[in-house]
């Protein structure tokens, strides 16, 4: 399986992506992530900024979605993250995959999320009345993606 | 010669986004991080950072990696994509 | 809170359902899940028809929605079921989840499904060349659903 | 009285959608069971399933569920939708 991977600045449309996963009879199951940038909870975001590394994020992300195919029954995965100037409640990120069952689907959907946003060389700088600012990364992120090598020793 | 890469606030910080260095007697990548913390305090501060990300021929690595001439080194914090 | 749910004999749109639930500026995660009739292993799958109760149906769906936003901060949650006559590779189920953040979001949707699969009152009868037949409950149902018991109990 | 309705394969071998039962005496869902049953061998064998589901005013009931007169009982096969 060949997963269909994008790097792009422009925006991404949904219901192509999902009727691109769809077309399989095989197939029962259909799970999409879509991530958006939303509100600061202090409310003054104007938009941000991702930087990426060329070269490294295509190919980090065609080896997470190796590692999902590996360990879950997949029909079609989709990872497409944009790069450059976003605004308020625009698309950052889509996740699809198709699978017959929906617990492959459900779980590689989350398993290369939690991958990408710790493995992925995708950087953040939000734009702040008050300035701008690089993200932090997020303890809760590492141990959202650490939770799948349990798994992988138990197995 | 040995490509080096910086990016987001690595890149900011140290106001430089790639630059060659000399591979002549650097053998792995936790060499290359001394020949570059020579540069200025300001390199040894920021490179010395536990969470700065490694990555060699644009796969992730650690500090033990070997090097050789015409690898591209990139250095940069901790992801914060998705 | 108030959940959409939806039990109607004709299709839906993901990029509507999709539209509706990004439209909030403190969510950052959509999570979509769509079940489509797809082949059976045998291959001879011509059809299907799902038969509910009506009036229990919503009613079912709208307390597993409640449930869900119980146990984790949602934005907005869309579940869609089609009844009737249903061909191959058509829509069967959809659920849609937005949150602040993505593992609310997952967990919802997965939450959402597997207590669909054993609460809510609908049948499935397949049409086969050899004739047709109501599908059985499936043991990895009600042990999916089971799984969020156990964390109640430990919550 | 208390309205009695099955559903799919129940329907189907009982080949009765809905029904009327006079409430007098039946003060428990496993009571209106035993009504029904004594119907024919048939109601007997098909309510005697252990997978037999029962919805009480469309909600999902036990068999000691208490009874009222007009009140909506269901019964079914385990659910197989989504």
């Amino acid at each position: 399986m060949q997963p269909r991977i994008q790097v792009q600045t422009t925006d991404f449309e949904l219901s192509e992506e999902y009727q691109r996963l769809r077309d399989n009879p095989a197939c029962g199951a259909v799970v999409t992530f879509t991530g958006l940038v939303r509100e600061l909870v202090q409310g003054n975001l104007t938009g941000m900024t991702l930087e990426h590394y060329p070269g490294m994020t295509e190919s980090a992300l065609t080896d997470i979605c190796q590692q999902a195919a590996q360990r879950w029954e997949l029909g079609s995965i989709t990872v497409i993250h944009r790069v450059g100037s976003l605004g308020l409640n625009d698309q950052i990120v889509f996740v699809g995959v198709a699978a017959a069952h929906r617990q492959a689907a459900f779980m590689a959907a989350e398993f290369i999320m939690d991958y990408l946003k710790t493995r992925a060389p995708f950087w953040k700088q939000e734009h702040t009345t008050a300035g701008s600012y690089w993200v932090d990364a997020k303890t809760k992120d590492q141990l959202a993606a650490a939770r799948w090598h349990t798994s992988e020793a138990e197995g | 010669m040995l490509t080096v890469k910086l990016f987001a606030a690595l890149r900011e910080r140290l106001e430089c986004a790639s630059l060659t260095v000399d591979a002549t007697g650097i053998s792995r990548v936790s060499e290359l991080k001394q020949v570059l913390a020579a540069r200025s305090p300001k390199w040894q501060r920021e490179l010395s950072h536990n969470d700065v990300l490694c990555a060699v021929n644009q796969q992730l690595a650690a500090s033990d990696m070997p090097l050789q001439a015409g690898d591209e080194v990139a250095f940069f914090p901790p992801v914060t994509g998705g």
